[in-house]
């Protein structure tokens, strides 16, 4: 059973298609990634798929089930995790709590009003794993608001782990990072690959051709192809469309 | 019920709802372009009032009332914008709902300071002092005035907005206003214009009303209130929507006080009408309102589309 | 006569000088002193002061501290303010308080401490009838008793068809009420509660205008009676339609509306042209201070001052002596702005209640002038539920 | 994890600090004796002064638990303090004078209602949710005002204050040690609310409600049991204000009574749990000492001395970002092996 499936996916904006009739799937333990010209609609459809963007027609079936109208919480229910592009992080509050808020998104009680959040060692043992996973045990104390860009992109990782995902949606989680903080996540990623179907949304081509297992191109809201990292790079229509103008 | 008197009340509805325009006009554009709370903006009208009654009482003319109105609120609100709010622009809804509030406790006193506790008098000037025939009906030909006034300004301002480069920043400022610091415009200076303008627009609305209500201190909340219903429902920062749910607003509130209680007589007894009629009456705005953002909570004409995604 | 003033002038002397080593008699006043409807409550206040003032700071030829407190038209804090009056300034006599949900928020607890209440406007009727108390003295009136005066006007003048207009509250009802129980010989056609944040009138004024009454009926105090009173001309329909009222062309309206009320009629217990000496030596003292027409509601609040006045000097300043203060108080022993004035069995006056129209007076400022005395010694609805305990 | 706890893992405004538990307990200290000090001084008065002030400090820790943890303006919480005070004389003017049954039914009418109303004000939010909250409360106001058989916009009065089993009431002492025990109940409560599960998602949706919804929480449901929850402090404080001063009156919903506990909550520190306290102690004690201080030196101005408030408000509003309680030093960090908050 597919992770993820698409069919014929539309959002419309005005008299814009920003998604224009997008099928794709994601397999057990597949690495897609999604790449594309800016405003290519990659936002958008990551929106659509966690279920923040109402779509206008299609469906979407994650695990096999019909999310198609289901509120975003829900689908995260299912096991649907995502990064942001523009990171989405709990300022104020430290990293080890952002991520214990992950954490606590799976549990099946956790409307309680007694009992301290802290006191609960499992879900603390679970929270700081995750940290762990990243490479920010020394930052369980941090105020999240404080901490460096590179390592909210991580804690951005970490959050969508600690919700014990089935299927992670990563939206650029290289943008705006250094050299040498893209090399950790990369590495990171490369661990993770194999172990979570992941759809990966990213602008930086070395990477993408280094992780995918499949490549899909996004234009204008249309995908214009699906295939092999070596078999997007040679495709001539690609070229001509995007990698052409990057080169 | 004769079709005269659904004609004039409409009529009523309309001189409400005009009135209600020129506030939300400003208010709205206020939200719009700062994202800014103003709750003293019934202050201004208080104050537009005020200028009025001061010019009329000195001039005995209801020409150099506006003018000192329109002209005083508006350099009310420059000054208001230019030393006390722009701190609060980038502040969040809180801080800023706050300290209008404040600001609202400070302005009436002010007022009964200088002018005293009590009403303070002007009158319509005399040649719109009597009444108009209409196909057998009488109307006040002040109120006939107001509703003339407030479309005039209305239509003034759409050609403003729509047709003039000001105008174009200020829509451009309303959807994203990080998009026209962008553009190289000195939104600060956009900010301070659009504030004034707010602000002017109320001081006339202030006269306006003045010769119909009682001017005296506090006369801006109650009137505020309907305001921000009327922005709420309009859909906030958009002047179109203002624009509508004013003229909305007004026929509704006048059209729900004149039939709601003889409506009510005709379902149940006489004095259970009589005590549920008007209560009824005086909810009936919130519970539109109220129906509305449950049904569409940007409002009825959201000014920015990327907003309800 | 003269031997009398004299006399009395004498025993306050003497009272004066055996009291002045103790501290001064502390009196509350409570009232509406901010806000949209302070105009009132100063109004009460001022009076009371320069009674106060004419006297050289005495009552009764004793020596008397007000302590002035700010209801602000909210029922909690008048609780606090008379809280603080009854437990901390420790006051034997209260007075003021300018309306009705604030007297019924404050009032038992007042009277239950045996604290004298002497009210110097409103007058709601659970305190006429069943709610009286023998420590609380009305200096103004029953709240009906100007909706009555009104209702038995129309019914002289042959009235048959009256709409009446009131805000949508208790005391818009209680007068509308009034108003019926004295209009006989005639309808009200028509009842028009208006909600009490309504600033316009324009939907309500139509539909009288399409009624065609007799007169029109109205209640609209403060603010709202300058709303209306504008409306109302600018409608055109001061040309054809009566209009009587309570409360709504009074002092406090009266400046901001001027030439605009003409012609209305109001019915109350007392106006500023009223030839009796003691409302003469009132009216031009209060001008002379302050530079305006007096309201009724000052000349309440010097009826309430000449009340204390001449009840503090009957018990030569002894407040402690609660029955004789009582019967002091009871005996009403004063020259009252009104002519005749005396308390019923609950408490509240028994007097003549009058018709006003609105009309420029001698110096040319628009004022009210008495057109009628359709009451003589009413007494008011509830006295009969009223049993008074003795004290 | 070892056995240790972190020690600072909660944000600073809720973090254990030493400066403020001092004060905290040093207030509470002093309002536990104050009737004691109050006789001593033969001042009774300042014991039903005191009283007011911590029923307005019930309703804003009320208000504080949507607005200081989950970002929800209302501008419409006085609305349930009117609906509690009216459960006391309503059910009073018929005889019930029972007080178990008045906070029965303040809470039985506030549940399904704040329900309502909260579930339709959540579809909304930011300024719209500010706005929707003022016309619910103006509506249930005007609602009050036409009450005609109890009162209207008169008020009601209450002969008598609630029975409550063997706790007399009627005792000015008593009922100031009833409010002052259900102050610390609540206190004690919203500390550990906010300090639960429960409570660290709802502080996620005031921080950042886009990601706690992605993260697979249902914000909507949490947000609505605590927009619930607040609603019933309130109406209890509106239970207490009536027994208080032995009326109800449409007064106690009005709009600036609303904007009076966003005051209270902000003066004292927005988001601390012990904020709303001070800022009601501040805030009423600056409406009953001001018109003295400027008795004192502008008598003529006495009556204008909500101008001075109004700019009071205005400056906490533009400078006094944390509130007087919240600026008060934050702890030093890793001091403490368990994290808890005064």
């Amino acid at each position: 059973m597919s992770a993820l499936v698409t069919h014929a996916l539309v959002k419309r904006f005005g008299g814009v298609l920003a998604t224009d009739h997008v099928s794709l799937t994601v397999e057990p333990g597949e690495l897609h990634a999604i790449i594309g010209p800016n405003g290519a609609g990659k936002s958008t459809l990551i929106g659509q798929l966690a279920g923040e963007i109402a779509s206008d027609e299609g469906s979407v079936r994650v695990l096999g089930v019909d999310v198609s109208r289901m509120p975003t919480h829900q689908r995260a229910q299912l096991g649907l995790a995502r990064t942001y592009q523009v990171t989405q992080l709990a300022k104020e509050f430290t990293a080890l709590d952002n991520v214990l808020l992950a954490v606590n998104a799976r549990a099946a009680h956790n409307f309680r009003f007694w009992g301290n959040a802290h006191d609960d060692d499992a879900a603390m043992q679970k929270a700081a794993t995750a940290l762990a996973i990243v490479g920010m045990s020394h930052l369980h104390h941090a105020e999240v608001g404080t901490l460096a860009h590179g390592e909210q992109r991580q804690l951005e990782i970490a959050m969508a782990l600690a919700t014990e995902p089935k299927l992670l949606l990563l939206d650029e989680p290289l943008a705006g990072m250094s050299q040498g903080e893209s090399a950790a996540i990369i590495s990171l990623l490369k661990s993770l690959k194999g172990r979570y179907p992941i759809l990966l949304v990213e602008h930086d081509m070395e990477a993408v051709f280094a992780l995918a297992d499949r490549v899909s191109v996004l234009v204008y809201g249309r995908i214009i192809a699906t295939d092999t990292p070596d078999r997007i790079r040679e495709n001539a229509e690609v070229r001509a469309a995007y990698l052409g103008d990057e080169a | 019920m004769t079709t005269q008197l659904a004609l004039s009340q409409l009529l009523n509805g309309l001189q409400l709802g005009v009135l209600l325009f020129l506030l939300a006009a400003g208010l709205t554009l206020v939200f719009g372009i700062m994202s800014f709370v103003n709750l003293a903006h019934g202050s201004l009208y208080m104050l537009g009032a005020y200028f009025g009654a001061a010019a009329f009482a000195n001039t005995d003319s209801f020409v150099l009332a506006i003018i000192a109105a329109v002209g005083g609120a508006g350099l009310v609100g420059l000054l208001l914008d230019r030393f006390a709010l722009t701190k609060l622009y980038a502040r969040d809804h809180l801080d800023q709902v706050l300290a209008t509030f404040g600001l609202i406790l400070f302005f009436n006193e002010l007022i009964r300071i200088i002018w005293g506790p009590s009403s303070v008098f002007i009158s319509a000037p005399k040649a719109l002092g009597g009444t108009i025939d209409i196909g057998g009906f009488t109307y006040p030909s002040y109120r006939f005035a107001i509703i003339a006034a407030g479309l005039a300004v209305a239509l003034g301002l759409y050609v403003l907005i729509q047709k003039t480069r000001v105008g174009m920043l200020i829509r451009a400022g309303a959807t994203n206003a990080n998009m026209v610091a962008a553009l190289g415009v000195n939104i600060k200076w956009l900010n301070t214009l659009v504030f004034a303008l707010g602000a002017a627009l109320a001081g006339l609305a202030g006269v306006m009303a003045g010769p119909i209500v009682s001017v005296q201190p506090g006369m801006g909340e109650p009137v505020l209130i309907l305001t921000l219903v009327v922005i709420i429902i309009g859909g906030l920062g958009s002047i179109r929507g203002a624009f509508f749910a004013a003229l909305i607003v007004g026929v509704v509130d006048t059209l729900g006080r004149a039939f709601m209680p003889t409506i009510m007589r005709s379902l149940m007894e006489r004095s259970t009408a009589d005590a549920a009629g008007p209560a009824l009456a005086s909810m009936l705005i919130y519970l539109f309102m109220a129906v509305v953002l449950a049904v569409k909570p940007q409002g009825l004409f959201p000014a920015n589309v990327a907003a309800t995604r | 006569m003269h031997k009398l003033v004299v006399a009395l002038a004498a025993a306050g002397l003497v009272s004066g000088v055996a009291f002045a080593q103790s501290s001064p008699l502390k009196i509350g006043f409570v009232g509406e002193l901010s806000g949209p409807q302070a105009p009132l409550g100063q109004d009460q206040y001022d009076a009371l002061m320069m009674v106060i003032e004419q006297n050289g700071g005495k009552l009764g030829g004793v020596p008397v501290q007000v302590i002035k407190e700010d209801s602000q038209l909210k029922p909690d804090v008048a609780n606090q303010v008379v809280d603080k009056l009854l437990e901390k300034d420790k006051v034997q006599i209260i007075t003021g308080v300018t309306f009705s949900n604030i007297m019924m928020a404050v009032h038992k607890k007042i009277t239950d401490k045996a604290v004298f209440l002497i009210g110097s406007n409103a007058g709601p009727s659970p305190m006429a009838g069943a709610q009286c108390s023998p420590y609380f003295f009305s200096a103004s009136w029953q709240n009906d008793n100007q909706a009555e005066v009104v209702g038995k006007y129309a019914s002289d003048k042959g009235y048959k068809n009256v709409i009446a207009m009131a805000p949508n509250y208790q005391a818009g009802k209680d007068f509308v009420a009034g108003f019926k129980r004295s209009f006989k010989g005639g309808t009200v056609t028509d009842e028009i509660y208006t909600p009490l944040n309504q600033q316009d009138f324009s939907a309500e004024l139509a539909q009288v205008a399409s009624k065609k009454p007799d007169a029109l009926y109205v209640f609209y105090p403060g603010g709202l009676g300058v709303n209306f009173v504008k409306q109302f001309q600018q409608a055109g329909l001061n040309k054809s339609i009566t209009v009587m009222s309570t409360s709504t062309v009074d002092g406090s309206t009266l400046p901001a509306l001027r030439d605009a009320a003409l012609g209305m009629l109001s019915g109350t217990f007392w106006g500023p042209d009223f030839p009796n000496e003691a409302n003469q030596k009132f009216v031009a003292a209060f001008e002379k201070k302050y530079n305006r027409i007096p309201s009724q509601y000052a000349a309440q609040g010097y009826d309430a001052a000449l009340l204390l006045d001449s009840a503090i000097r009957k018990v030569k300043g002894k407040i402690d002596d609660k029955k004789a203060f009582h019967a002091a108080l009871k005996a009403a022993d004063f020259k009252s702005v009104r002519g005749n004035f005396k308390f019923g069995t609950n408490q509240f006056p028994v007097q003549d209640m009058y018709m006003f129209d609105v009309a420029k007076d001698a110096k040319g400022r628009v004022s009210l002038r008495t057109v009628a005395k359709p009451l003589v010694n009413h007494v008011d609805a509830y006295a009969a539920q009223c049993v008074m305990k003795a004290l | 994890m070892s056995g240790t706890k972190p020690s600072s893992l909660w944000p600073v405004a809720i973090q254990w600090s030493a400066p403020r538990t001092v004060t905290a307990v040093i207030i509470i200290a002093l309002l536990a004796v104050l009737p004691m000090i109050a006789s001593a001084l033969e001042s009774s008065y300042y014991v039903s002064f005191a009283t007011r002030v911590l029923i307005y400090a019930l309703a804003a820790i009320g208000l504080n638990f949507i607005l200081g943890f989950g970002g929800m303006v209302s501008l419409g919480h006085a609305m349930y303090v009117l609906l509690g005070a009216y459960a006391v004389a309503i059910p009073a003017s018929h005889g019930v004078t029972s007080g178990f049954i008045h906070v029965a039914l303040a809470v039985g009418v506030c549940v399904p209602l704040a329900s309502g109303f909260g579930a339709v004000a959540l579809r909304t939010s930011g300024i719209a949710f500010i706005m929707i909250t003022l016309a619910f409360a103006q509506m249930l106001f005007f609602g009050a005002v036409s009450l005609k058989d109890y009162g209207g916009d008169d008020g009601l009065t209450v002969a008598a204050r609630s029975t409550l089993g063997g706790l007399d009431l009627t005792n000015n002492t008593t009922l100031y040690y009833a409010v002052l025990v259900t102050v610390l109940l609540a206190l004690y409560l919203s500390w550990r609310a906010v300090l639960s599960p429960f409570g660290l998602v709802l502080r996620a949706t005031k921080s950042n409600p886009r990601r706690a919804t992605a993260l697979g929480h249902p914000i909507f449901r949490y947000q609505l049991t605590a927009y619930v929850a607040s609603a019933v402090v309130c109406a209890v404080a509106g239970v207490l204000l009536a027994n208080l001063t032995l009326f109800a009156s449409p007064a106690y919903g009005a709009w600036t009574l609303s904007g009076e506990l966003i005051v209270i909550v902000i003066l004292g520190g927005l988001g601390t749990v012990f904020g709303p306290v001070v800022g009601a102690i501040i805030l009423l004690a600056l409406e009953e000492t001001l018109p003295t201080l400027i008795d004192a030196t502008l008598p003529d101005y006495k009556s204008n001395w909500m101008l001075l408030l109004g700019l009071f408000i205005f400056f906490v509003a533009l400078l006094l970002k944390r509130g007087v309680f919240g600026s008060l030093p934050a702890s030093v960090r890793g001091e403490r092996s368990k994290p808890e908050l005064p």
